[in-house]
Formats: structure tokens, sequence, C-alpha cells
């Protein structure tokens, strides 16, 4: 669901970083060695690595495809490395001479022409032309596309998230009687089962903050069992006493 | 050589639109309300009855408008909008309004994969959709919905007319006319204007 | 004496705000073209620089806005508070687009080579580019091009007017382009879902 991208300050892909790499070693584009490069652009990624920062798949990407021109140019022949490395460079190029375009472009934009609203006037805008219905039926096609199925319409559960984030509270409140149904009657679950199914980050904060009150308020027991951490619901779970009660 | 005080005045109430407080123009422009007064006859001398623009002062504000005389052209022109005809983007945004409704905002934009916001509010424009009240999750989105004048222009009395889409229908979006043949679309064609 | 012809059209572009087709007014106004680009030029002569009006042509049509010399001004009436400059990846998808619209998706990533969904998006939401029906090609890709709201921002009045491109690789002033940014219909199928 929620894709967590950072992408390394200053760049805005790895056609960037690339490029700083390049510039950096006062390189030419047309010539680049592509062991050396590979090397420093590992580095870069070992680096957000260090920096426990989730690296965006493009960046993975062009790093096994750096690999891939490494590994064939080892090869007696070199037809296929040449073509890549071309490839790669005309790739770098056009990045390049995009970026140029995107620094003039922000030197000449501006917002400071305003622009009119529609005057009022007495007048009625209703589309007069003639739709054909097969038309209608057709964008609706293309517009499903691959999709094909037909959409359902919002479902509460899609708000979730949306919801934990503005009354996390509640959110909370829900996580506690998730775990509990879940170790209700005494089943045992693991530990990190109970964030398996957490697609988004606040829904894991809000199953851990669940998980810390449930432990808080001895409703729940955090076991260790043949070297797994494993949770179970004590005394069935029942409220102990009025810790919670305001909470609710 | 420009009078920066007209230019200025001219500038702010051609962007407002609606009529404007002569105290606000001169405590934006840090000017006396006289001075602002004077700018603004000066303007009325040059504007009204000479150009296409007329300058009004209604009590304490004051107003840009178009001359009346040439509402007939103004009209015209957007008459013009009226029967042109619609994109395949506005099309295709109908479309999913039509075989959904009421669907919201967020709805047409997942079958899209594109945002729709000057879509929808062109074809609101044009009064074939419409606002249907608010979807009862958390944000209340908006919901919208067709509209008659969409089924005036379609010809048909209601939605239920249109040809029926079924579910994995088709796969490039081509029409696939063996599938839906109760509903003919030679008969939907000869209503084409297109 | 006032020219009638000019008026309408001051009357046409202030009523109506946004850009006007020319071939529309030359229509309404029962003229042939280049007598409204005869007059619409004269208009742009004594707005443009001498009063807070500024008259545009952007590609095919002609629009009135405000001089940018008075947008503090207008922004102090208004309210409005400056708005933020173009993020650079912003900057980077305009100008893929506007060097080579009408793009699909996969074109403008496989250049910049990262997902482009979110900015593409804020740059719709923006009006500065704008969906232009769709490539037929197996999947259909969404086609997408600059609008004249992005010409008014660049202060030019036609894409021909952007700075050529100077690519180092070859004669004819495109930008070099590669496999990697063909416009592969699988990358586009598969990219267009959200």
């Amino acid at each position: 669901m929620e894709k967590l991208t950072y992408k390394l300050p200053d760049f805005e892909g790895p056609l960037d970083l690339l490029l700083y790499l390049i510039s950096k070693n006062k390189l030419n584009i047309l010539e680049i060695r592509i062991s050396d490069l590979l090397d420093q652009y590992m580095e870069q990624i070992d680096q957000m690595r260090r920096e426990n920062m989730e690296i965006a798949s493009e960046f993975l990407e062009m790093a096994a495809r750096l690999v891939h021109i490494k590994t064939v140019s080892l090869l007696p022949k070199h037809e296929e490395a040449d073509a890549l490395e071309k490839e790669l460079a005309s790739d770098l190029l056009q990045y390049e001479e995009m970026k140029r375009s995107a620094k003039e472009f922000s030197a000449q934009i501006s917002f400071d022409r305003y622009v009119r609203v529609q005057q009022k006037i007495d007048y009625d805008p209703t589309y007069q032309r003639a739709i054909n219905p097969l038309a209608i039926y057709s964008a609706y096609l293309t517009a499903l596309g691959k999709n094909k199925k037909i959409p359902e319409n919002p479902k509460e559960e899609s708000f979730e998230e949306i919801l934990s984030r503005r009354e996390s509270y509640v959110s909370v409140t829900s996580k506690i009687v998730r775990i509990l149904r879940k170790l209700w009657g005494g089943v045992k679950i693991r530990y990190n089962a109970l964030f398996r199914t957490e697609k988004s980050r606040s829904g894991m904060i809000a199953t851990f903050l669940a998980l810390l009150e449930l432990i808080h308020g001895k409703r729940v027991a955090v076991e260790e069992e043949k070297g797994e951490t494993i949770l179970r619901i004590i005394n069935g779970g029942e409220r102990h006493a009025r810790q919670d009660q305001k909470r609710d | 050589m420009r009078d920066k005080i007209k230019s200025a005045i001219e500038a702010i109430l051609f962007a407002c639109g609606e009529p404007v407080d002569i105290s606000r123009i001169s405590d934006v422009l840090q000017l006396n309300e006289q001075d602002v007064r004077a700018a603004i006859s000066q303007l009325q001398t040059e504007y009204n009855g000479k150009r296409g623009i007329s300058v009004l002062i209604l009590e304490n504000s004051v107003q840009m408008t178009s001359d009346p005389e040439f509402a007939p052209e103004i009209r015209a022109i957007l008459d013009l909008r009226k029967s042109l005809p619609l994109s395949q983007a506005s099309l295709e945004v109908l479309s999913v309004v039509a075989y959904n409704e009421p669907v919201t905002k967020a709805f047409i934009e997942g079958v899209r994969g594109v945002d729709c916001t000057a879509v929808l509010s062109s074809l609101m424009t044009k009064n074939l959709i419409e606002e249907r009240g608010r979807l009862e999750l958390p944000g209340r989105p908006l919901l919208y919905g067709t509209t008659p004048a969409f089924l005036r222009c379609m010809n048909i009395t209601s939605l239920d007319d249109l040809p029926p889409v079924k579910s994995g229908e088709n796969e490039n979006g081509d029409i696939v006319s063996s599938e839906n043949s109760d509903q003919s679309p030679e008969q939907a064609e000869t209503d084409d204007v297109l």
C-alpha cells in the first residue's frame, strides 16, 4: 500500500547519482569506466543502507544494470558490452540535457500573472452536442483498461490508515480488540506474526502501542518458547482492576 | 511611461472581478482614498464607452466589467464551447460516472490512474455531471452522478439504456459487439454527430 | 470613437477569463483571422507594459492576464500567498513533456529513471500539463502535453519559443532517444494503473 521510498538527498534518481559520480571524477560520459563507476555507485547504496534509508527500487535496478554491463564486459566478445555502455551513455546524456532544461525552466517560470474567472453573466452553459452512448461505452472499456474488473465503491477498511492518523487513539483501541481476538481461548501467536498483516507504518505503530497497553494491563503476556517470542492471553483477557476504564 | 497607481488599480480590478472596496485598495496601495478615487475616475474616462471594458463605482466599491454592449458576442463565444466535441478524458470520466454512479473523485481517479480535477470541473460546468451528496466515510468525500442533461445529449431515458458492461469483457478497450447484441450499437451510431 | 473590433475582443477576453481560440473570435465577429490577429496585436501594443493588464497570445488562443509587476498588490487584495517554486522533479518532468509532447508516463519515466506518478498528478492539479488522449498502442497509455497556462507561466507564445535543446549527440535537435525511453507498451500498461 504505502510505498516508503527515500531518495538520497539531492539526487532525483539513479541517473542523477551517476551523473554526480561522473562529474565528481571528471569523467566523460562517453568514456565511462564501468567497474569504477559501479564501485562508487555501490558505495553510495551501502551508505544509504547504513543510514537505514529505504532505497527506492529504481536505485537497485540501476545497480543491477551496472552489474550486468560489467559482467558482459568481462566476456571475450565485447559487442554486447559496447552496446549496453552506449545505451547507458545515451540515457545519461539525455538526463543531463533534461536537467539543463529544467534549470532554464526554473529561471523562466513565474506564477505572477493572474487570470480571471469567467464573468458572471446570465447564461446557460449546459452542453448541447449529442453524445453517442456507444462512445461512452467504449470510453468506459478504455478507462478500465487492463483493470477489466469493475471496481467497487470504497469500503470502511480502506480508510483505516487515514483514520488511524487522524484519531490514532481509536485505532489503538481497535488494535487491542484485534490482538485479543487473535489470542482468544488461549491461542499462542508469534510476536512477529502480529505485524505481518500490517501494511502501513501507522498500522504497525498502532499494533505495537496496543500490545504495550495490553502488557501493561496484564492482559497479555510475552514469553519465550523454543527460542521464539510468543504472546499469550492472561486470565482470558479479562480487564485487571480499573486501569484502562477511562480509555473506553 | 505608465501611471503606477492606475495600473495597479487596473490589475487589482481585473484579477478580482467582483466589486472591491475602495478603502481596501487604498490600504493595499498605501494611498489616501481621495487619490485612489481620482485614479479610478481617470480610469473611467479612459475605459467607459471607449473600450470593451468599463469601470463602475458602486457606493464605496469599484468593479471592472465587460461593456454590456458586447454581451451577445460574449455569449456567442461561450455558446461555441457547448457544442465542441468532448475530449477523450471527458468521455472516460463521464463513462466511469455513468456506469458506477454515484462515485467519488477518488474512485474515478482510481479507475483512470490519473488526476481528474480539471476534467470533473469542466463536466460540472457543462452540466453533464452534478454533485450527489457525500459518502458517509471519513473525510465525507463528494459523490458525483450524471444529470438529466447528460441523458438528453445521449437521447436515452435512463442509464439502463447504456450498453451493458460485463466484468472481464474485453482486453484492450475496443468495442466488443458480440456480447452486447441486445443493446444494438448500430442504433446508437446513427445518433452520433461526432 | 472606439474601435468596435478591438472593444469586442477586449470584452470577450475580459469576460471569458480563460484563453479564447482566435479562430472562435473570428467566427463570432465574422472577420477573417488576420484582421482579428491585427486587432489583438494593437491591443498588445496598447496594454502590455503600459497598463495593469496584458494581452497574451498562447499558441492559437489569446488571454488577458494581470501584469506580473502588480502580483504583490493582487495577492494582498485577494489574501493569497505567493505560490511556492516548483520542485526539481516537477521542473524535470515539465521539461520532458514540453520538449517531447505528447508523451506517455512511461516515456517520462524512461528519461528520468524514476517513478513520476505523484509529480504528474501535481503538475496536472497546477494545470501546467493536461491529458492529450491516448496512444494507439496496446494498453492505450494516456498521453500528456503542456497547457496554455504553461506557456503563460513561461511567458512564451508557443513551445517553439523554448530554448533549443543543444544535444551533443544528434543533429536534428531532438533529445537523444534510447531503447530505455521507448514508449514500451508493456511498461505503459503496468505503470498506468495506480
